[in-house]
């Protein structure tokens, strides 16, 4: 048995790496001056975040002019703030932030600034601008909105007037949580619709799963579902498939592959997923190389990298998902 | 070890084939970091015999039957059994050569059966399924030989009474169909009646050659059933094979002391506080159940004996006096000041001390040094602001282990490494050093050896002497008689004879104990 | 004296129920004792074996009475969802996991020991038997691998425990980290979806019209409840737990036992992980998050003792379905977030306040 | 048999030693008791309270002989940053909020408690003390308001655990539980940022060169230190629980202290919410997640009991710092975290395994 065990441990598919988003145009590509970045996260403990950190990594190996430093991921403030302080101690050149929780995060980031080192700032954002040399990440509360208008909108194509909606949340207690229920309200809204059954995972498989499952059973007949989370939509889905019901349409959130597979097949609930794409923590590293080289970005007038670069929440349908793909990860 | 072979001692009497020998130990050493407690110890045991361990607490007893059980691996030493050499790594190893142990402390899981704490490790099973049916029928077969056939097999063993648990730890030993049983301290929780039938079944295991290892502080009971005697003092063996029959209790004595020993009762000393102040004054107490309509009094300087069967509800009184439980009627009065029921609080205030019956589960704080355990009910008089003392603390703990010759008598020292009597002292200091005006005494002798008993006596009526209002409850009626000034007799939680002790005959207190029971 | 008062053994009349010990002798239980003018509390000590193993434990009539009470409130609150055949086989299923979990930790909790790297365990096992390699032997090497990775990390610990002689609390807590990161390590962190269609037609399905995981739990938590109660390996169980000392002098091989629990333990998270990954139809690191909360306190509400020597596998089914039925209601009434946090410590009091007072003694432990 | 022997008339005459509970007493040891051919192993009785009071325990030398070697490796890994200024003041700001919420929990531990509440104490508290409203009043009340809370909820699990009679773990669950959710129901799940500048500016500045937040935890400490181990405080800790009965047969309150005992880890747990806020210059109710578990592993890999009666809080202290200098080192030499939560478990069981060995006798808990 101990052979078998030992086989089963290596798994390259599941190990592939995140290919690269386009590595810099013209000159920007062409090796530099060394740059060393560090990199604070929360803790990998579901697919997105976990790609989030991957990119990063692979991103700055693309690179032979950078030398990448990651802490342990966590989700307790005071410890990133302790990681951060170790990175700047440490004297690294530029630093990539994913705060857990960007308000509590707001001073340290600002101790780096202060001490000349540029931040920047990935995903959740700092409170005060001061914080960050360059913020780049998602738009919670617009994704919320896009699934909440996809969702109106093939509610009136079906013709309900009434329709039973429901939403599988994220953690929480995350702001971002607030942000994107918020969204999908506030656009439901503008349609007269509402949110009729809401449950919160944790952005894991099993927690997708089990408060689907109850969720279901409240609601013995759906209309449609946004679930926030693509990696905790397999538990999602896999709930759908226990109980049976197809009777409703379900969207997804972030964008991963397995969720555009589907959306591809055409077989699955799912018909849509509103992208919030980890490939911005590729970006986010190509920004840091080029703010420690001190250069701008190839494409844009400006000599400097922009102050804040918002990511779109795009709709991935059956119609456009092919072009979507390559932003699509493994969750 | 220096020691030469063969027992030098006088030949007991009576015994067929002297020369056939079941058991010898040689030169058994077992340190525990910081003691020595075997130093070479010798013993041997021949077939069919009830061979008695004569030993101070703390001597070493308890320690060489452990290794004998394979409990304890020793240091040094040779145990040989039917003439070859045995090895004893393991209880099992112990158990497979022939020697079951009743062990002192008793070694019993109170939350399994009856039946599942005698066949504890070697239960009745098929397939690895019990047999709860054959082991029940078997339990009560070997509980029946004890005089016992009452006692379910079903039943939980924690909710058996002392005498109860005692028996079930027997009859785990007849069990095992041994060569050798070693019963440590067995007739400690027992009454009269049991210990007789304890010595009717000793008697029919040597009849039928088993042989017994047998401890005991008490003299009568060596006398009674043991054949021969050895003689332990600080880990070594100072006599073996004395005749247990014949050899002169204050040979004995002085052999495990290694001093002369008055056994008798000291002498009532004259009070010499004022006799006719009421210490306290107990009003018509009852706890349903335990006790009904208990009233009595104390005087300052007075001794009062509570005398009493296992059962009859002494403990209890002692302790609804104490405030640890709350009476259903009847009140408390202190020096004429009515106590609030049920508050310990309230009563260590009002200058009443309670050592309980059960020293471990009630009175010790294992892991603390002994100055600690002795301070514990005057915390707040060793303090300032809240802060302990801790040089008035140690010193006067250790004048007080002075007064009671407690051994070693090293107030730092963790109060678990302290032999059962050595304890037992240690809180009666307690309530020494808080200075309390009435000291209630539960079984205070119970594990202590004949020469620490003696202190313990001296020491209670000094106290008396000095004003203190004694209450001693005790299940040895010489004690009881040698010690009180007045007896009360209990049966069955009611209060049926007072007395003052010299009054009073051992004949007749027992004959007040037992009326009725006979039944 | 041969005339003996029959019983006189037992203490005259009532000295049934004297354990002196019992207070000191179950530290953990600290807060509860002391200063309410009654002397050592006793456990329902007669009625704990009735019957000789089903412990048809008062205390579990009051547990059982706040199960039964919450799906009052279930059925009251949600007359057309609750009492559904698809609820009930819901609240099955989602206990299912966490109720074979909870088995191995009835056991380890009554040896008087813990362990917090269940959670772990299941989300190794889960990963394991779910990487591509794995799946390409087929749903029995699958199944094998997950049982065998649980049972493996299981012995683990138990040789940390009995032989390394390092305290539960802090081996367990090591394996609940190590587990975790081994599994991260294994997955690089991905969700492994499932592809071997037989393990989940099998594993998804029903027979007789229930699902293949309830059948599963019953059966575990069965063969568990004659494990404990009526095997000698269950009683050397309560003996360990009870009394390692005496245990030991009797002749029982304690260490060897200790580590076949924490063993028996992991098998149970290895069971548990084939489970989760059927209903989830993917392994993934993050599984099994919280279990080792979830099942210690299921087992402790079902009235298990932290303290060792009393365990109740009933109890512990009570105590997992309690929990399970709590979220099913806090879903079915669509309560938000934090009012369900605090509604569930308000109910866990509660519960266990009530649990006492439907008894006549002050306290389960 | 008529004939009475004087003195063994009425049984029981010396009963030595006789406590059948004693093993049992101390059963989460289970998993290291027993087997080894010595029975009841004996923690270092000889040497234990040298000095009276200050333990200079031989466990502490083997642990602190671990942090020694921690140290000695993120020199010698890192050896131009491990030992700056810089790097050693961050390990001890880290160490400060977990450390002071360490030094209640030794407390509990020693009463044989356990507070898993800890961290939902703190959360609730730097939630409570940052709303606007309590801002509004200033630094001053935003302090005393932290305190309150930590204290209040703190005395909520005592009253419960010594008067409800609920045992600690599942009185502490609840408020596990129930304070996370209020906190999310009084920040509306929102970040409370605190724009009171007395407040940070204090809190967050520096005296003679050290942080004010060090300085606290080493005040903190040192009282504690003091409160355990030089007042009757500290020794009714010991005695409630080391053996509740006989602590309570001595004239102790043991309910009102297990009560003050909680009440006391409420209130570190309000100081430690006090030392977060200002580190993440907000108030949260994520704040605190798994204190719990780092301080209960703090305090007993530190050497106190599970089971009570002992406590030592420098052990604690040191417990800490382990932890602390452990993921610093991780940082500082860039481990991926899947591989440092793998080292993590490896060097928790080496550190206990290395610990034992230093010392003669086998065992800790
Ligand atoms: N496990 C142990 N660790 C350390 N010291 C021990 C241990 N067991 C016994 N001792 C010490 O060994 C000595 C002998 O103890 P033992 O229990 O054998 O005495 P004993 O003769 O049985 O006394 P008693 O009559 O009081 O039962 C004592 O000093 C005791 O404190
Ligand atoms: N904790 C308890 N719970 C219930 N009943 C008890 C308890 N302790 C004692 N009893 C019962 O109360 C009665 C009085 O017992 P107690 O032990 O006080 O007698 P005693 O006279 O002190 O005897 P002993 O000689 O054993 O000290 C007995 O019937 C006994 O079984
Ligand atoms: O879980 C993800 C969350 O952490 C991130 O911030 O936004 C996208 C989510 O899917
Ligand atoms: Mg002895
Ligand atoms: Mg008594």
């Amino acid at each position: 048995a101990g052979v078998v065990l030992s086989a089963c441990t290596s798994n390259d598919a599941a190990q592939e790496a995140p290919r690269n988003v386009s590595v810099g145009a013209g000159d920007n590509a062409e090796p530099g001056p060394e740059v060393t970045i560090g990199f604070s996260a929360p803790a990998a403990d579901h697919g997105w975040m976990a790609a989030m950190t991957a990119y990063a990594r692979s991103q700055a190996e693309a690179f032979e002019d950078v030398t990448f430093t990651a802490t342990e991921g966590t989700n307790d403030s005071s410890q990133q703030i302790a990681q951060i302080e170790t990175l700047i101690n440490d004297g690294v050149d530029v630093l990539v932030i994913l705060p857990h929780d960007g308000a509590q995060l707001t001073a340290v980031g600002q101790q780096a600034m202060d001490a000349g080192i540029p931040v920047v700032n990935v995903d959740r954002v700092f409170d005060s601008p001061l914080a960050y040399r360059c913020w780049i990440g998602g738009d919670n509360y617009r994704m919320g909105v896009n699934a909440g208008d996809y969702i109106a909108e093939q509610m009136r194509e079906q013709g309900k007037d009434d329709p039973v909606i429901a939403e599988v949340a994220g953690i929480d207690s995350l702001p971002l949580t607030q942000e994107r229920s918020q969204g999908f309200a506030d656009a439901l809204a503008r349609h007269g619709f509402e949110v009729s059954h809401r449950v919160a995972a944790e952005f894991t498989v099993e927690s997708g799963e089990r408060q689907t499952s109850n969720l279901l059973q409240s609601a013995s007949s759906l209309d449609a579902l946004w679930n926030h989370d693509d990696d905790q939509g397999i538990g999602v889905l896999a709930a759908i498939e226990n109980a049976g019901r197809d009777e409703f349409i379900m969207v997804g959130g972030a964008g991963s592959l397995d969720m555009m597979d589907r959306i591809e097949s055409g077989e699955s609930v799912v018909k849509a997923t509103v992208l919030y794409s980890p490939s911005m923590c590729a970006s986010a590293i190509s920004l840091a190389r080029l703010l420690g080289q001190a250069k701008g970005l190839g494409d844009m007038a400006e000599h400097e990298i922009p102050a804040s670069i918002t990511t779109y929440s795009a709709v991935v349908t059956s119609d456009n998902v092919a072009e979507y793909r390559d932003v699509g990860f493994a969750s | 070890m220096s020691r030469t072979d063969g027992p030098t001692g006088p030949r007991a009497a009576g015994q067929e084939e002297a020369g056939e020998v079941l058991l010898r130990m040689e030169g058994i050493v077992k340190v525990f970091p910081g003691v020595r407690a075997l130093d070479g110890v010798d013993l041997e045991v021949r077939p069919g015999e009830v061979h008695c361990l004569l030993g101070q607490n703390g001597a070493g007893k308890s320690t060489l039957i452990k290794v004998l059980a394979g409990a304890h691996q020793p240091d040094e030493g040779v145990i040989t059994w039917r003439g070859t050499e045995a090895r004893l790594p393991s209880p099992v190893a112990a158990l497979r050569l022939g020697v079951a142990t009743m062990y002192q402390e008793l070694d019993l899981v109170p939350d399994l059966s009856v039946a599942d704490n005698i066949f504890l490790g070697h239960w009745r099973s098929r397939w690895g399924f019990t047999r709860a049916r054959a082991a029940a029928a078997e339990a009560t077969r070997l509980l029946t030989r004890l005089g016992h056939p009452e006692i379910r097999p079903h039943r939980e063993v924690g909710g058996l009474s002392a005498a109860g648990q005692q028996l079930v730890s027997m009859a785990r030993a007849l069990a095992h169909d041994a060569g050798l049983i070693v019963m440590d301290e067995p007739t400690a929780a027992l009454a009269a009646d049991e210990t007789e039938n304890l010595f009717r079944v000793v008697e029919d295991l040597t009849a039928s050659g088993v042989a017994v290892v047998y401890i005991s502080h008490r003299m009568e009971e060596l006398r009674r059933i043991g054949d021969r005697i050895t003689v332990i003092k600080d880990g070594r063996t100072v006599a073996r094979n004395l005749d247990a029959k014949t050899t002169p209790t204050s040979e004995l004595v002085s052999l495990m002391t290694g001093r002369r020993v008055d056994a008798a009762f000291p002498k009532r000393e004259e009070n010499t506080t004022d006799a006719s102040v009421e210490a306290l004054r107990v009003e018509g107490l009852t706890r349903r159940g335990e006790f009904r309509n208990v009233d009595f009094t104390l005087r300052a300087g007075e001794v009062l004996g509570i005398a009493g069967l296992v059962g009859a509800g002494r403990s209890e009184i002692l302790e609804t006096v104490f405030g640890a439980r709350k009476p259903d009627s009847g009140r408390v009065l202190v020096h004429g000041q009515p106590l609030r029921p049920g508050s310990v609080p309230a009563a260590v205030r009002a200058g009443i001390g309670l050592a309980p019956e059960e020293r471990k589960s009630q009175a010790l704080l294992l892991d603390l040094p002994v100055a600690h355990n002795v301070t514990l009910a005057s915390l707040p008089e060793y303090s300032r602001l809240g802060f302990s003392q801790r040089a008035r603390e140690i010193d006067d703990a250790t004048e007080k282990l002075r007064e009671l010759d407690l051994r070693p008598a090293d107030p730092r020292r963790l109060i678990r490494t302290l032999s059962g009597g050595n304890q037992q002292k240690a809180v009666v200091a307690r309530w020494l050093v808080h200075g309390c005006r009435i000291l209630l005494l539960d079984e205070p002798t119970r594990g202590v050896d004949v020469g620490a008993r003696s202190e313990l006596y001296r020491l209670i009526r000094e106290l008396a002497a000095s004003g203190v209002a004694v209450v001693v409850v005790s299940s040895e009626v010489p004690e009881v008689l040698g010690l009180a000034d007045r007896v009360l007799v209990l049966r069955d939680g009611d209060i049926v004879h007072e007395a003052p002790a010299d009054e009073l005959t051992e004949a007749d207190v027992l004959d007040l104990v037992m009326e009725g029971s006979a039944a | 004296m041969t005339d003996k008062k029959p019983g006189s053994v037992l203490g005259a009349g009532s000295a049934e129920d004297r354990s002196p010990n019992e207070t000191a002798g179950s530290p953990s239980s600290a807060g509860g004792t002391g200063g309410d003018g009654r002397s050592a509390p006793q456990p329902t000590a007669p009625a704990a074996t009735k019957g000789g193993g089903l412990r048809l434990d008062v205390r579990l009539t009051g547990l059982f009475a706040v199960l039964v009470l919450l799906c009052v409130v279930g059925y009251l609150t949600r007359p057309d969802a609750f009492l559904t055949e698809g609820n009930l086989s819901t609240i099955l299923r989602l206990a299912a996991a966490i109720g074979v979990v909870s088995v191995g930790m009835t056991f380890v909790i009554t040896t008087a020991g813990i362990d917090l790297s269940v959670g772990s365990m299941v989300a190794l096992a889960s990963v394991w038997m779910t990487t591509v390699a794995t799946q390409s032997y087929g749903v029995g090497v699958m199944v094998l691998c997950a049982l065998l990775v649980g049972l493996g990390a299981g012995l683990v610990n138990g040789i940390l425990i009995a032989y390394g002689r390092v305290v539960p609390f802090i081996a367990t807590l090591a394996m609940m980290v190590a587990a975790r990161g081994l599994a991260e390590r294994i997955s690089g962190r991905q969700t492994q979806v499932i592809r071997d269609t037989a393990f989940l037609d099998f594993f998804r399905g029903s027979f007789l019209g229930v699902p293949v995981l309830v059948w599963m739990f019953l059966l575990v938590f069965a063969a568990g409840w004659v494990l404990l109660n009526r095997t000698t390996f269950g009683r050397r169980t309560f003996a360990v737990g009870g009394n390692p000392e005496a245990a030991r002098l009797a002749g029982i091989n304690v260490k060897r036992h200790v580590a076949l629990v924490y063993g028996l333990a992991g098998l149970c998270c290895g069971i548990a992980a084939i489970m989760v990954a059927a209903r989830t139809t993917s392994g993934a690191s993050t599984n099994g998050l919280y279990y080792e909360l979830d099942a210690i306190a299921a087992v402790v509400i079902g009235g298990t003792l932290l303290t060792g020597g009393r365990g109740s596998l009933l109890g512990t089914l009570i105590g997992v379905l309690i929990f399970t039925v709590l979220s099913n209601i806090f879903t079915l009434n669509n309560l938000e977030t934090d009012i369900q946090n605090i509604a569930k410590g308000v109910i866990i009091v509660v519960a266990v306040l009530l649990q006492y007072r439907t008894m006549n003694h002050p306290r389960t432990t």
